[in-house]
């Protein structure tokens, strides 16, 4: 796959249809993935990497580095592409400029979890179909790739690419999840276990903005927390209340255009699980409004600036949810 | 081109010249019609009670087959492919139905059940094409008077059946257009002939039917065609002065295969 | 430096009863920024509001706070008050103590606390007030009316009668719209032509009305007092300016196969016509889809009997430009089609017809010259069945959930007319409900049944059959003798559903105008706003915001003309300064705050940013037109980035009211 | 503090044409509710951000309520449409947190209907004060 | 007033919104049935509605439908009589000691000609 991409990525550039390519490369580690831009055949040849520790959404990484004057090659994975249609709809990138190739996913390695089995000093990570094999300082091991999975991997929404303009490989299709259980089992927990649970994680907040700065939702101009005039600008977390109004109002700001892809998990160095926030919401809007995913195509209403006169009361809440 | 083929009882009894013509108009057509195996009876009349389940299962498991088999259902009896297109729509509306069926079968039943039903007419119609029909006619019927005889079961519910309009339905038409023969049309053709009440109100069984007979031969029919083995038991025993054969057999007999 | 005064009114007792205003003057006096604050027995007086004057000049005040009564009673006068002193309008808060305080509250100390944190509030809104402007914006003194019809040609001679000028733009060759085709009018049964009629002329003469005839909308631009509009004008091929009306080409035209479309089909007339004989502008037009000279080139009588030398068979499509201050939509109704309803066999049989077939069957000017003969054989009919409610009332998704409203009320008047001119005709009239309200509507009603024997049965049909002899057999339900009637009729009226024109819904996205799921244009108001829609400056008049009848379509009409005229003499357009703004270097370009706006009133320009690095990017950001917005705030809300805010209710107001509240 | 005594601070948001004026009428009708209701005019629910309502919450506030016009009567059309949706998400939200969802409330009150205004805020009044202080979503900054 | 377990169980058995029925009749002009019948399809809705469900369970009118589902295609509300229809019939039949129509008969109602489907039909609605 990898070589297939890059040979493409090469073609292009030659042609000159793109004057730029985004996609991933490998530092210091194996598992140790960034986005990148390329704008050599040298580089790619050098750098570029697609494998399984490709996690981070280069939705996100695009809007940063968008080019008006030049058109760019992007590489999206399935859930990539439900963030980019999202940035689509709202305007937040330019369609014209950019020239995207939806390639395949088959679930990502979370290196933490290969860590926490106790593996340290590790050399290198290589994953050949199911196998993982890690090879370290004091020996290797082969893991069962599902067994160290990203979790928001193992809940995949979709194989299903929303937008491109041409593909590799093929063409998924939208899973059936159960990704909405941990959402549940917080819903079924007493207010008090919820409350307990949530202080218990969002206390850890050190307020580094990861969350927001790798969520392809969070693209504001300048965010309401950094802009003094907005009244609610904070820097850091001073009080268990800020903590909490600073993740119920990131939320909320992207309640229906969140399209769950989960970095904002991925990147916390807390590791809260921050999706669960973004899922209620998710959970919410498809129990009272309707199935609704974001991102599925270009120009959808989103179910916060839509209604219908038939909407359920927010007493709803109160009476007990859906 | 391979069909799953589900003949239903009277088929295989009283109403064995439906099935025999059919099979043979569909060989002459090019179609396979693979009869199921072990199929069940279908009950003669849909259970429309949401509550009830038994009465529906012989035919979620011809659809079940059928999907094995990996081919559209088609049924020729009125009555059967009522039951079985109206048992399959309440599994996919009905999540109780859905529920208790995948319960009592050990399937999934939205997923297992989810067979293309069709009756013979909308094969002719849809897969092979009238256009097509009417180029492979050897014996056209051509001058005679035919009026077709729809009933309830192929029609109704409209929005279940989705077999023609069912107040103004063409396909019969159509279908007695494309063998080279004129349709009569008249207001009785979608009304009931008194279906199973003949086993205890005969008397008002044929008065139903008797209208609609004299309804057709009004209106100059010289035949009168049918899918039901009891419409045609209940006009014939009404009297009808207009023959009523089964559409199969006129179909069997322009394509030279009688 | 903030200067706020405080003034503290006692509303005679109806405050000071339960208030301590002194302790609450007082208190108020040390919230910061205050440097004056007093109370008064009635700060509305005159005396009361010369105090507030004097001290915003003695002490420069930039702001005031008056807690008083509800701001719904005296905001505005206090505004004036502040106004009158050299204070923006806008720099005024009111703390309701009275409504909201004084009144629901029995104990002293309780109320008087609640006062002043009422009070403290207002002083930190008022803190954050600034000075508003209300914009303004000229209005083009002229009106266009989407519709000829009887609705849109009232709203048209109404409005130039006040002395303005009015564009009526009409679709089909001729204004009277569906009126000009019915033959009487209930209650009173006299002729529609004879009184509709005299109206079309009075549009045509009247020099302040320009009738665009065979004209459709095409485009609208603009927003209340300034609408920007471009009107298709089709060709007709027929030069409008020397064609004079005389006929002889509809008479030699040798394409005489041509479906007449004013009697709906049930007769023929040439390829080139005059609609009926009235019609205004009595100008010929050529049906481009029979014409053989058009078709093929082969022809042109028309061109050659012509004295005046008007055929124009290369005539263009032309396109209008015009601008308005108001538009009114008036594009009426159609009877639905009736292919979901095959059960009363509408298409399978020619004596099967709709009410408004009967209409131009019975008229003089119908195809058989106003007496009533079946279509099939021309024979006079002896028993009639009239079916109520075909597709109205339907909930399935057959036909139309709502009650067409003016159904029973022609069904009454056909069958009192058909039994009046032809006695040994029996008449049946299957029916739902009988709904007459509406002035000498349910006498006139009771009139078909009593004075002319018109058989009204409470039941409705379910199937009708033709028969080989040409009967129609009638199989419907008597739901109060508990009876299936079997009636064999000559002939079947069917009440068909009235539903909006088709053109209606994409004019509706032009003007940026709501509709229900009906396809009716929405009022702004059901009750208090019923001719306006929620987008400023578009009324409505007539069934395109919903069905009825001539007298109320007329009545609408001159209230939808009121509105117009009210608006088209104003000077310029005040609008309400708050509105929403957005900060542009905020702004994301994401569409959210546009997607709630009731009003259309949010576009989007593409703008360059100079960026810190001295480059220049160039971004989609919002822009609010004042003149349209109405201030709702929910773009505010909306909008994730907080560009969007709302001018004098902006949220750093409400958020240091919050503030001063929980305190 | 025992229970008694405590006082809540309620802070309720109204709109402009319906329910600010129905708190009108319930003064004009001199209908009783409890002084701890201040109320902030606005000019339709829909202009209510979430950001006001924890800030609330955040200065010390122990229950919101907001008020509008019926759904199908707002004087801008739609914008009650929209609250209720934002509504409906957010004290979600601060139900799933463990927040309390007494401490919240919307209700439909009419410019007509006063005393439905004075029973609404009694009761929520007394809701609220069964509750208590707002521990859960306090800044304890901002209390004295 | 209190709704009896018979009306919530038609209600539930049939499907049928009852209140949505706007009385035009169109059921009963439609029902080919109509003489043979001493309640009517608009009828059977309405007693439904009233919660007089005795009448109908013992009406003989319930052995008189013909399941054409006519009345149901052209009723305009949606309500669907025939499925009320039914839902009765399934009750009686359900409730009844012996079934309406007992095996012992059946030779003297069947001739040489009869199709199985008729027989078949019958006994699915008639019997338990």
């Amino acid at each position: 796959m990898q070589e297939v991409m890059k040979k493409r990525a090469k073609e292009l550039l030659a042609s000159g249809e793109v004057t730029r390519v985004i996609g991933w490369k490998k530092n210091e580690f194996d598992y140790d993935i960034t986005p990148a831009v390329f704008e050599t055949a040298e580089a790619i040849d050098r750098d570029f990497v697609y494998d399984d520790f490709c996690g981070p959404n280069l939705s996100k990484f695009t809007f940063q580095h968008q080019k008006n004057d030049t058109k760019t090659l992007v590489f999206l994975k399935p859930c990539d592409t439900y963030s980019m249609t999202q940035m689509v709809t709202e305007h937040r990138v330019n369609r014209d400029a950019l020239y995207i190739i939806g390639i395949p996913c088959f679930g990502k390695i979370d290196i933490e979890k290969i860590k926490a089995d106790g593996m340290t000093g590790i050399l290198s990570v290589t994953s050949e179909g199911a196998d993982v094999k890690v090879h370290t300082l004091y020996g290797d091991k082969t893991y069962v790739k599902i067994d160290v999975m990203a979790e928001r991997c193992l809940a995949c929404k979709s194989k299903y690419h929303t937008i491109y303009d041409e593909l590799i490989g093929e063409e998924g299709e939208v899973m059936e999840t159960d990704r909405f259980d941990q959402v549940k089992e917080l819903e079924a927990m007493t207010p008090d276990q919820r409350f307990e649970f949530w202080r218990g994680e969002l206390s850890r907040c050190i307020r580094c903005n990861a969350c927001r700065n790798a969520c392809p939702a969070c693209t504001c101009e300048s965010c309401v927390f950094d802009n003094p005039e907005s009244g609610i600008a904070q820097k850091a977390a001073a009080d268990s209340f800020e903590e909490n109004m600073f993740h119920i109002i990131r939320a909320f700001h992207v309640a229906g255009r969140c399209t769950d892809c989960g970095e904002c998990s991925r990147v916390c160095p807390q590791h809260i699980p921050l999706h669960l926030l973004n899922r209620k919401f998710i959970s919410d809007i498809n129990g009272y409004y309707g199935e609704y995913q974001a991102g599925e195509e270009v120009g959808q209403r989103a179910p916060l600036v839509n209604f219908t006169k038939e909407d359920v009361e927010p007493d709803v809440v109160a009476k007990g949810g859906k | 081109m391979t069909f799953s083929y589900y003949p239903g009882c009277t088929l295989k009894t009283k109403a064995k010249e439906l099935d025999a013509y059919a099979r043979r108009s569909a060989e002459a057509l090019g179609i396979t019609l693979a009869e199921l195996p072990d199929w069940q009876c279908c009950g003669g009349v849909y259970n429309n009670t949401k509550d009830e389940i038994a009465t529906k299962l012989s035919s979620v498991r011809a659809l079940i087959s059928a999907k094995e088999q990996g081919n559209k259902l088609v049924t020729l009896c009125s009555a059967c492919h009522n039951v079985i297109k109206r048992t399959k729509n309440e599994i996919e509306t009905n999540d109780d139905m859905a529920f208790r069926v995948s319960n009592y079968m050990q399937c999934d039943a939205r997923k297992d059940s989810d067979t293309e039903v069709v009756h013979f007419f909308e094969l002719l119609r849809d897969t092979v094409g009238f256009d097509e029909l009417k180029k492979k006619v050897v014996n056209p019927l051509t001058g005679r008077k035919i009026a077709a005889y729809y009933g309830c079961l192929l029609l109704r519910p409209g929005k279940v059946l989705q077999f023609d309009n069912p107040e103004n339905p063409k396909i019969m038409e159509d279908f007695i257009r494309a063998l080279g023969a004129t349709p009569v049309i008249y207001p009785m053709r979608n009304e009931c002939c008194g279906g199973y009440i003949a086993i205890e109100s005969s008397e008002a069984a044929r008065k139903n039917s008797a209208a609609i007979y004299e309804s057709a031969e009004g209106f100059g029919a010289d035949c009168m065609i049918t899918a039901c083995p009891l419409c045609r038991y209940n006009l014939i025993k009404a009297e009808s002065t207009v023959p009523v054969v089964y559409f199969t057999e006129l179909l069997a007999e322009a394509l030279g295969v009688k | 430096m903030q200067k706020i005064g405080v003034f503290v009114c006692h509303c005679g007792t109806n405050i000071a009863g339960t208030v301590d205003v002194k302790a609450v003057a007082e208190a108020l006096g040390k919230e910061p920024g205050v440097v004056f604050s007093t109370e008064y027995q009635y700060m509305c007086s005159e005396a009361g509001q010369n105090l507030i004057k004097d001290a915003i000049k003695n002490y420069g005040l930039t702001g005031i706070v008056v807690c008083s009564c509800s701001p719904r009673m005296h905001e505005a006068t206090f505004r004036k008050t502040a106004a009158a002193a050299g204070l923006n309008s806008y720099m005024v808060e009111i703390a309701n103590i009275r409504e909201q305080c004084s009144w629901i509250h029995k104990d002293v100390k309780v109320a008087t606390e609640k006062a002043i944190v009422l009070g403290r509030t207002a002083i930190a809104k008022v803190a954050l007030n600034t000075p508003l402007t209300a914009s303004e914006t000229p209005v083009v003194k002229r009106a266009l009316v989407i519709g000829g019809g009887i609705a849109g040609i009232q709203t048209a001679l109404d409005i130039a009668d006040a002395g303005y000028e009015v564009d009526l733009v009409e679709k089909e060759p001729t204004i009277g719209g569906k009126m000009a085709q019915i033959d009487k009018t209930f209650p009173t049964l006299d002729c529609a032509a004879c009184i509709l009629t005299p109206k079309m002329v009075d549009c045509a003469q009247n020099e302040k009305i320009h009738i665009y005839a065979y004209s459709e909308v095409e485009s609208v631009k603009g927003f209340v007092g300034n609408f920007n509009v471009t009107i298709k004008k089709k060709a007709r091929f027929v030069d409008e300016t020397k064609c004079t009306g005389c006929g002889i080409c509809t008479e030699k035209c040798p394409m005489k196969k041509t479906p007449n479309l004013f009697n709906l089909g049930l007769d023929n007339r040439s390829a080139i016509y005059i609609p009926f004989a009235q019609a205004i502008p009595k100008i010929a037009t050529i049906d481009a889809d029979y014409c053989n000279m058009l078709k093929n080139g082969k022809c042109g009588v028309c061109s050659k009997v012509c004295a005046a030398g008007a055929i124009d068979y290369k005539q263009q499509d032309q396109y209008i430009e015009q601008q308005y201050g108001a538009i009114v939509v008036a594009t009426g109704f159609n009877p639905i089609k009736l292919d979901n309803y095959s059960e009363f066999a509408y298409n399978e049989s020619p004596d099967v017809v709709t009410s408004l077939e009967l209409e131009r069957l019975m008229n003089a000017a119908g195809p058989n010259g106003g007496t009533l003969l079946r279509p099939s054989d021309k024979t006079h009919p002896h028993t009639i069945v009239f079916v109520q409610c075909v597709g109205s009332r339907d909930t399935t998704d057959c036909g139309k959930p709502y009650c067409s409203k003016i159904c029973c009320m022609y069904t009454a008047k056909h069958a009192m007319l058909i039994r009046d001119k032809y006695p040994d005709t029996e008449v049946y009239v299957f029916y739902m409900d009988v709904r007459t309200p509406g002035k000498n509507f349910d006498e006139f009603y009771r009139r078909a049944v009593e004075d002319y024997g018109v058989h009204y049965i409470k039941g409705m049909v379910g199937k009708v059959m033709p028969q080989p002899d040409g009967k129609l057999l009638v199989r419907g339900s008597d739901l109060l003798t508990d009876e299936q009637l079997k009636i064999e009729a000559d002939m079947v009226v069917l009440a068909a559903a009235i539903e909006p024109d088709k053109t209606a819904r994409p004019l509706a996205t032009m003007l940026t105008a709501s509709m229900d799921t009906n396809d009716f244009f929405t009022e702004a108001h059901p009750k208090l706003r019923p001719v306006e829609s929620p987008t400023a400056g578009i009324f409505l008049s007539g069934v395109c915001q919903g069905p009825k009848d001539i007298p109320e379509t007329v009545a609408q009409a001159s209230a939808a003309a009121a509105k117009v005229i009210g608006l088209l003499a104003k000077p310029a357009l005040k609008s309400n300064p708050c509105t929403a703004h957005s900060d542009e270097n905020l702004c994301n370009g994401c569409s959210s705050c546009e997607r709630v706006c009731p009003y259309g009133a949010i576009s989007y320009v593409d703008k360059e940013f100079r960026m810190p690095d001295r480059t220049t990017k160039v971004r989609r950001v919002a822009s609010v037109n004042p003149a349209v917005c109405q201030g709702c705030g929910a773009c505010t809300v909306a909008c994730p980035s907080g560009a969007m805010d709302l001018s004098g209710f902006s949220n750093k107001q409400i958020m240091a009211e919050v503030d001063a509240i929980c305190r | 503090m025992s229970m008694n005594e405590f006082k809540p601070k309620i802070v309720a948001f109204c709109c402009n044409w319906c329910s600010y004026a129905g708190a009108d009428l319930a003064g004009t009708n001199r209908l009783n509710y409890p002084a701890d209701v201040k109320i902030i005019r606005v000019p339709c629910s829909c202009r209510v951000n979430p950001m006001f309502i924890l800030r609330a919450f955040q200065r010390g506030a122990d229950g919101v309520i907001l008020c509008g016009c019926h759904p199908g009567d707002c004087h801008y059309t739609t914008g009650n449409y929209y609250a209720r949706r934002r509504m409906t998400m957010l004290f979600s939200m601060l139900d799933y947190l463990g927040i309390e969802k007494e401490r919240t409330r919307v209700e439909w009150v009419s410019a007509a209907e006063g005393a439905k205004f004075a029973a609404v805020m009694n009761d929520f009044v007394k809701t609220v004060t069964e509750l208590g202080e707002n521990k859960r979503l306090e800044d304890l900054r901002c209390k004295k | 007033m209190l709704t009896s377990k018979e009306k919530e169980q038609i209600i539930r058995s049939s499907g049928a919104d009852v209140t949505k029925c706007m009385r035009c009749g169109k059921c009963s002009g439609a029902c080919p049935s109509y003489d043979e019948m001493e309640y009517h399809p608009h009828q059977f809705v309405y007693f439904v509605e009233k919660d007089q469900i005795e009448k109908l369970l013992n009406s003989p009118s319930i052995y008189k439908c013909l399941g054409c589902s006519v009345c149901s295609e052209r009723c305009p509300r949606d309500v669907g009589p025939s499925k009320i229809v039914e839902a009765v019939l399934a009750m009686a039949v359900r409730r009844q000691d012996e079934n309406h129509l007992k095996a012992e008969n059946i030779p003297g109602m069947v001739e040489d000609d009869t199709p199985g489907q008729l027989l078949v039909s019958a006994f699915r609605k008639y019997k338990k």
